[in-house]
């Protein structure tokens, strides 16, 4: 089914992922994976521990370098370019632990993801105006964070720091947004909450979504990619993965 | 022997203080430069510190960082000489207070320093500095505030300020003396010159070769500079051994000196056999306490002074010295150059009959002294001294014999022509 | 009115107000030209302790090489007022005239082609800016692009010092070598060593002083400052919001050195020379614990600190020389382990709260911006003003 | 500028040289072991290093000085060797008080402990001077260390050279053992890598923190008393140490003993290499020039694994 894929035309693709290989000292972290996410597609990824989940959204996003392969987003290769310069092309990514400004309020977090200034004289010259403002009041109520604008960041609980940092990648309208286990660490109705968002804000973008939760994956996921030592090892909806033998082999054979 | 444009230079230096001092000071103390200089209330009127008891003087060194190692000495010396002018009854009957100031081994405190004590405590005159850089760095305050400097070190000359008096050697005094000796005594041909890297090693190398070169007719065949605080010093050695001359020419100062000598020690260089001939220009017995006498004992140092040198002067001033400060503490030639300081200044201060500068500075040429412990000394008009050279032969117990003395006084020359 | 209100508020202006105040009408009042001259002095630290304030306390980045800035512009403005000083005719008694001593002392028969352009004052005053920020460029672009930081950046620019200072002093012919640029006297024929000049040169640095903690002011209150307290703690994160991070670390790194370089400038000027001491690991550790005594988040509290750290120097190495050193270490030390914050962290945390309201800064240190979302749009307040912050940061 | 030799004399040149090479990275190594122990394995800059260094150094003055007051002068050749083990366990107690008093409280903020232990080294020195004076003292060392041994006319090995590379060898291999084999090594590497974890499974982390930190203060104190074989003891002389030693360090690659071998035998051997073709400044400059530029385009150094972050 991948062969076939591949011959239809690229464009079709929000990502192309191609040969992609990394090596840390010999080890292969990943290895000659190919992945394809369509437009508006919420893609999850799963699999064991150490299977490469993470280093994939490292390696997409530029924060790590491939050793090998391609990786193509909108027609432009991503391997050469900086973490910032793909941002501009439209990629977001959250972090597995939340990662935002503790030391700054949630309006300054949502402020300074907002895209515009991003270079130094315009962060020199930036003023906050009143499209700023209601773009970030906009946001703030999408995740559920209207009434703790003025609040210090690291007064939040742990699911709000989640929303908090989703906020700061929407407020940059990414078309592809990646989401390293959005929902870890949360309570069950706050996971509710997260879905829901989750389908909200994939209206008009694709979605690359690292989740263990089997619950949320089912929820959300169009596909499924099942990744295992570095490689892709079943591929397709929920369902089919779910019936693959060589997933219930791994998660289940040992 | 100083040509006319260095009489025009220290002329116009003298007028341009002058006249800043014209402007300063009020009519009224012109007029009292008129009266009788012996007088109390003249002495007094100066605007000096000068009370009907005591006269003020400062004292600015290193006692903290890296040169307190070198400037120790020079306050010690220094305070004794105040000691003894005072008890015997002080200067035109006033006894001599001391302020003390440190300038931590770091020029521009020297500078704030040496305005500190010129404009608020108004010293009659200043024993101080050690290194060129914080001579250079004070030297526009004092000629600024129109102050006195009693300055000890032996030192690369091109100067000659009216604010200045130089009591140690300028570096023709000390160098040419000891080349020739080795010229002459030691039948030396080839030289190496060495040094730490900052002006007075090089401005010394610089004569030495202009020197070797065209007047003994000799060779140089290398000439090393290395940072100052430098610690290894194999390569070096290995050069040496490379070029065989028959004298190393060193100029290396600080804690350097002390890795130097070890390693030329380790090396398998043994000293005392002079193959080559080890001559230096700034270890001093101070020094070679921090060298140790077994790693040094050999070389040869061209200098106007060593502790050993024998006559009554120089006796009386080493037992009272160690009175003072222990039986322990050596005396180097830097030392020496600091007692003269305050002994130079209180002959001016009596010629002249008064505390005032520029009077002080008037009476200063020509001024002699004969207690001196290097033997006599005198006043040169470019404000440097008369000396003679001496060599010193290093022996283990950390003293120099005294090898070689010249045999005139030789005169100071801080512009030699043709260097 | 408002306008004002929001500047007072934006600038901190009653804190300024009063360092003003001090600087200009209680100094100059209460102190003999000595005095003021020294304090001028200390006001030159002040601008690279400021600098370490912007690149040190809000970006992070710390610097053991300031004292190379300070010594490049302060050796622009010497190479310009030692030429003026070594004309033809006050250096007729050299062999050749006209160019300074020490260069003639080194046998150089002519000036080296880097010093003539600074026979022009106007070019001068733009070396003095740009030299320093070229350089600070070229040190830290290759390294901030490969994000070196932390430790190994403080390490490196230590090495950078230590290299200059072995250049310099081995350069003799060229830069006055350990003596420095000595001898200075006179600005386009203005002799500055009479004590009117010394008060005229005390009130430009007063003045340049302010320019200064204008602009960083200004940094630190713009979306630039709230970037650089956020890549201080989450640095992948400012490059996942697109940010180019490596940009807005040499821009701040550039303006703290372009801001020591004016602080060397107006050291040349006051003092009347510039020497290599400057340049060395020693005083740019000690500029460094200026800004640490005064407070790293704190522009004011850096000018502050350079003020009382040399003030406490210069008294007590006047009757106490061998404590001095004692009582310096134990500074550094105390300060890093019981007040990260320095002075600043002092007054907002201990002495602020307790006085009087009226007494507060306008805005209160608890205001944060969404009260300015839903009252006045333009209210803000600053990092350094708000004291959960400035704590916060302490246990990092 | 070799025209003028023959071979033999140019042979045993290259041959001194060399050896002087192999001494300065001795020198280097013994400087940079501790600071490697104690920058790379536990992330603190100590710049009051050479301090600790110089305190050997006076460790073995005033050992000197007791074995040639009190005791028979038979014993005086060995007093050196009393001398490298006092020097190692005062300056390693002082580093335990020092980590115990300071470093413990500081370890979330590493360049932070650069200000304070900076503040150390300033007290550190005037106490020095306080207590010995400001003057450099003379370290009289035995007999045996002080010659040489003539293998050719021209070429002669010092002895103290060859003594300072044995105790580099020793040293180098005693912190290689201990952090490979000892419990306290194998304990420290745990602390490196997951200080949480490691103080899970029952390591004491503050202890290990303490021993490690003592450990590399007390190699600076072993390398202060060997130096005093070859260089000036001072209350300033560690400071001269300083910038060569973290640059070697990280040079190396913080983390790693191997790494900071090799990096002190390339800096060495090239310094001693320019030193004989360059003036001695020069070659100063341009090996921090170069080392400064390498570092700039490979900041993790020579040595150091390529890891996910």
């Amino acid at each position: 089914m991948l062969e076939t894929n591949k011959h239809i035309e690229q464009k079709d693709f929000v990502l192309s992922v191609e040969g992609l290989t990394v090596s840390f000292d010999g080890f292969k972290a990943v290895s000659d994976l190919s992945l394809y996410v369509e437009e508006q597609e919420i893609r999850v990824i799963i699999g064991p521990n150490g299977a490469g989940k993470t280093t994939v959204l490292d390696l997409i996003c530029g924060r790590t370098k491939a050793t090998e392969g391609s990786i193509k987003f909108k027609g432009k290769e991503l391997t050469r370019m900086n973490e910032h310069q793909i941002v501009h092309a439209g990629i977001g990514r959250k972090f597995q632990t939340p990662s935002i400004y503790e030391d700054l309020t949630v309006f300054e977090n949502l402020e300074l993801s907002y895209p515009r200034g991003r270079n130094v004289w315009g962060a020199l010259t930036f003023r906050r105006d009143q499209q700023v403002i209601d773009k970030v009041i906009e946001i703030a109520e999408m995740i559920f964070l209207a009434d703790k604008l003025d609040m210090s960041a690291d007064l939040l609980s742990h699911g709000q720091k989640q929303w908090l940092e989703i906020g700061m990648l929407l407020i940059q309208d990414p078309e592809l947004l990646m989401l390293d286990e959005p929902v870890a660490g949360m309570s069950v109705s706050e996971r509710q909450q997260t879905a829901a968002l989750l389908q909200k804000i994939t209206k008009d973008r694709s979605v690359l979504v690292i989740e263990h939760d089997m619950q949320f994956v089912a929820d959300i996921a169009d596909r499924v990619t099942v990744l295992h030592q570095g490689k892709v090892l079943s591929e397709g909806s929920m369902e089919r993965v779910q019936n693959d033998p060589k997933v219930i082999e791994v998660y289940l054979g040992h | 022997m100083i040509s006319k444009s260095r009489n025009y230079d220290s002329t116009r230096g003298t007028r341009r203080t002058l006249l800043r001092r014209m402007l300063a000071i009020p009519a009224a103390l012109a007029l009292a430069h008129v009266s009788l200089p012996a007088l109390a209330d003249s002495a007094n009127s100066t605007g000096l510190a000068v009370t009907d008891s005591t006269v003020t003087v400062g004292i600015l060194h290193s006692i903290t960082g890296t040169m307190a190692i070198s400037e120790t000495g020079s306050v010690q010396a220094e305070k004794l000489a105040i000691d003894q002018i005072n008890a015997m009854g002080g200067v035109l009957g006033r006894q001599i207070v001391y302020t003390q100031e440190d300038g931590a081994s770091d020029w521009p405190t020297f500078a704030e320093k040496a305005k500190k004590l010129l404009v608020r405590d108004k010293v009659a005159a200043v024993f101080g500095c050690w290194t060129s850089a914080s001579r250079k760095a004070v030297l526009p305050v004092f000629e600024q505030y129109n102050g006195m400097l009693y300055y000890p070190t032996f030192y690369e000359g091109l100067e000659q300020s009216p604010n200045v008096i130089y009591t140690g050697q300028e570096a023709t005094q000390q160098i040419l003396e000891g080349l020739d000796w080795a010229d002459d005594a030691k039948d030396a041909k080839k030289y190496f010159l060495l040094g730490s890297d900052y002006i007075w090693p090089r401005t010394s190398n610089k004569i030495a070769r202009k020197h070797i070169e065209s007047v003994l007719g000799d060779k140089v065949v290398g000439e090393e500079y290395y940072p100052l605080g430098h610690t290894q010093f194999n390569s070096v050695i290995n050069k040496i051994k490379l070029k065989k001359p028959d004298v190393v020419f060193i100029s290396v100062v600080g804690g350097s000196n002390v890795a130097f000598y070890k390693q030329l020690k380790a090396a398998g260089i043994d000293m005392t056999k002079e193959k080559p001939l080890f001559l230096t220009i700034s270890v001093t017995e101070d020094e070679i306490l921090g060298i140790g006498g077994e790693n040094i004992d050999g070389i040869y140092a061209s200098m106007k002074y060593f502790q050993s040198l024998p006559n009554a002067n120089n006796e009386a001033f080493v037992k009272a010295f160690k009175a003072k400060y222990g039986d322990d503490i050596v005396i180097g030639d830097v030392t020496q150059a600091a007692y003269l300081g305050p002994w130079l200044w209180k002959a001016a201060v009596e010629k002249a009959g008064s505390f005032d500068i520029d009077k002080v500075r008037a009476a200063s040429p020509d001024i002699e002294l004969t207690t001196a412990p290097e033997g006599y000394v005198r006043i040169h008009d470019n404000h440097h001294l008369w000396s003679k050279t001496r060599i010193g032969h290093a022996q283990l117990d950390g003293q120099y014999k005294v090898v070689y003395e010249s045999s005139e006084l030789i005169e100071p020359n801080p512009f030699p022509e043709g260097y | 009115m408002n306008f004002i209100a929001h500047l007072f508020a934006r600038y901190q202006l009653s804190h300024m107000l009063i360092l003003a105040l001090l600087l200009i009408v209680v100094l100059p009042l209460s102190m003999d030209i000595f005095r003021l001259n020294l304090i001028g002095k200390y006001l030159t630290y002040a601008f690279v302790a400021i600098g370490l304030v912007l690149c040190w306390g809000y970006g992070g980045i710390l610097s053991l090489g300031q004292g190379v800035f300070f010594g490049l512009g302060g050796y622009c403005m010497a190479m310009f007022l030692k030429l003026e000083a070594s004309s033809p005719e006050n250096t007729a008694i050299q062999t050749t005239p006209g160019i300074p001593d020490f260069m003639d002392w080194n046998q150089l028969t002519e000036l080296p082609w880097f010093w003539e352009p600074f026979h022009s004052f106007g070019f001068t005053l733009l070396a003095i800016i740009l030299v320093p920020a070229f350089f600070a460029f070229v040190v830290t672009v290759a390294m901030f692009k490969r994000r070196v930081g932390g430790v190994y950046f403080a390490i490196i620019t230590q090495a950078v010092a230590a290299i200059l200072t072995i250049l310099i002093i081995g350069q003799q012919g060229y830069t006055g070598g350990v003596n420095g640029i000595t001898d200075l006297r006179t600005l386009h024929g203005w002799d500055i060593r009479t004590d009117e000049a010394k008060y005229i040169l005390y009130f430009v640095c007063v003045a340049l002083l302010f320019v200064c903690l204008f602009i960083g002011k200004y940094v630190i209150n713009s979306k630039l400052g709230r970037l650089l307290v956020a890549m201080r703690e989450r640095e992948d994160r400012v490059r996942f919001s697109g940010y180019d991070v490596s940009a807005f670390k040499i821009f701040i790194f550039c303006l703290a050195s372009v801001f020591s370089a004016i602080g060397g400038a107006m050291f040349t000027l006051q003092i009347g020379f510039m020497s290599p001491t400057f340049v060395g690991i020693v005083p740019s550790i000690e500029m460094v614990i200026f800004c640490a005594v005064g407070g790293r988040l704190s522009l004011l509290g850096a000018v502050y600190g350079a003020l009382l750290v040399n003030a406490a120097k210069t008294s007590f190495s006047e009757s106490f020389p061998e404590l001095w050193l004692f009582a310096m270490g134990a500074l550094f030390i105390g300060v890093v382990m019981a007040f990260p914050n320095g002075l600043a962290g002092v007054w907002t945390t201990y002495i602020e709260p307790r006085l009087p309201a009226r007494l507060r800064s306008p805005v209160p240190p608890s205001t944060i911006p969404a009260v300015a979302v839903t009252t006045t749009a333009e209210t803000s307040s600053t990092p350094s003003a708000n004291p959960t912050v400035e704590h916060r940061h302490a246990g990092n | 500028m070799f025209a003028d030799y023959t071979m033999t004399e140019l042979t045993s040149i290259f041959a001194m040289q060399g050896f002087a090479g192999l001494t300065l990275f001795s020198v280097f190594v013994l400087m940079a072991l501790g600071l490697a122990i104690i920058f790379g394995q536990m992330g603190v800059i100590n710049m009051a290093h050479g301090e600790f260094m110089i305190l050997g150094a006076y460790t073995t003055y005033l050992t000197s000085n007791v074995f040639s007051s009190y005791l028979p002068e038979s014993l005086y050749s060995l007093y050196f060797f009393v001398a490298l083990i006092l020097a190692f366990l005062a300056a390693g107690a002082l580093g335990a008080f020092i980590e115990w008093a300071m470093i413990r409280h500081l370890y979330k903020r590493p360049l932070d402990t650069l200000l304070a232990t900076w503040g150390l080294s300033l007290i550190m020195q005037q106490l020095y001077r306080t207590i010995f004076g400001p003057r450099e003292v003379g370290v009289t060392l035995p007999d045996w260390l002080m010659g040489s041994i003539a293998l050719t006319d021209m070429v002669e090995i010092p002895i103290n050279g060859l003594f300072v590379m044995a105790i580099t060898l020793v040293v180098a291999v005693g912190v290689g053992l201990t952090m490979q084999k000892s419990r306290l090594g194998k304990q420290t590497r745990a602390v490196v890598q997951n200080r949480p974890m490691a103080s899970a499974v029952g390591i004491n982390t503050a202890r290990v923190d303490r021993l490690t930190f003592a450990l590399g203060c007390g190699i600076a104190g072993i390398a202060g008393a060997a130096f005093t074989m070859i260089g000036s003891t001072g209350p300033t002389s560690g400071q001269l140490y300083i910038v060569d030693t973290f640059l070697v360090v990280v040079f190396g690659g913080a983390s790693s003993l191997v790494g900071t071998i090799a990096s002190a035998f390339t800096i060495s051997q090239a310094q001693s290499t320019m030193e004989f073709f360059l003036s001695g400044s020069m070659a100063k400059v341009l090996t921090l020039l170069v080392v400064v530029g390498i570092l700039m385009l490979r900041p993790q150094g020579l040595f150091s694994l390529k890891i996910r972050k």
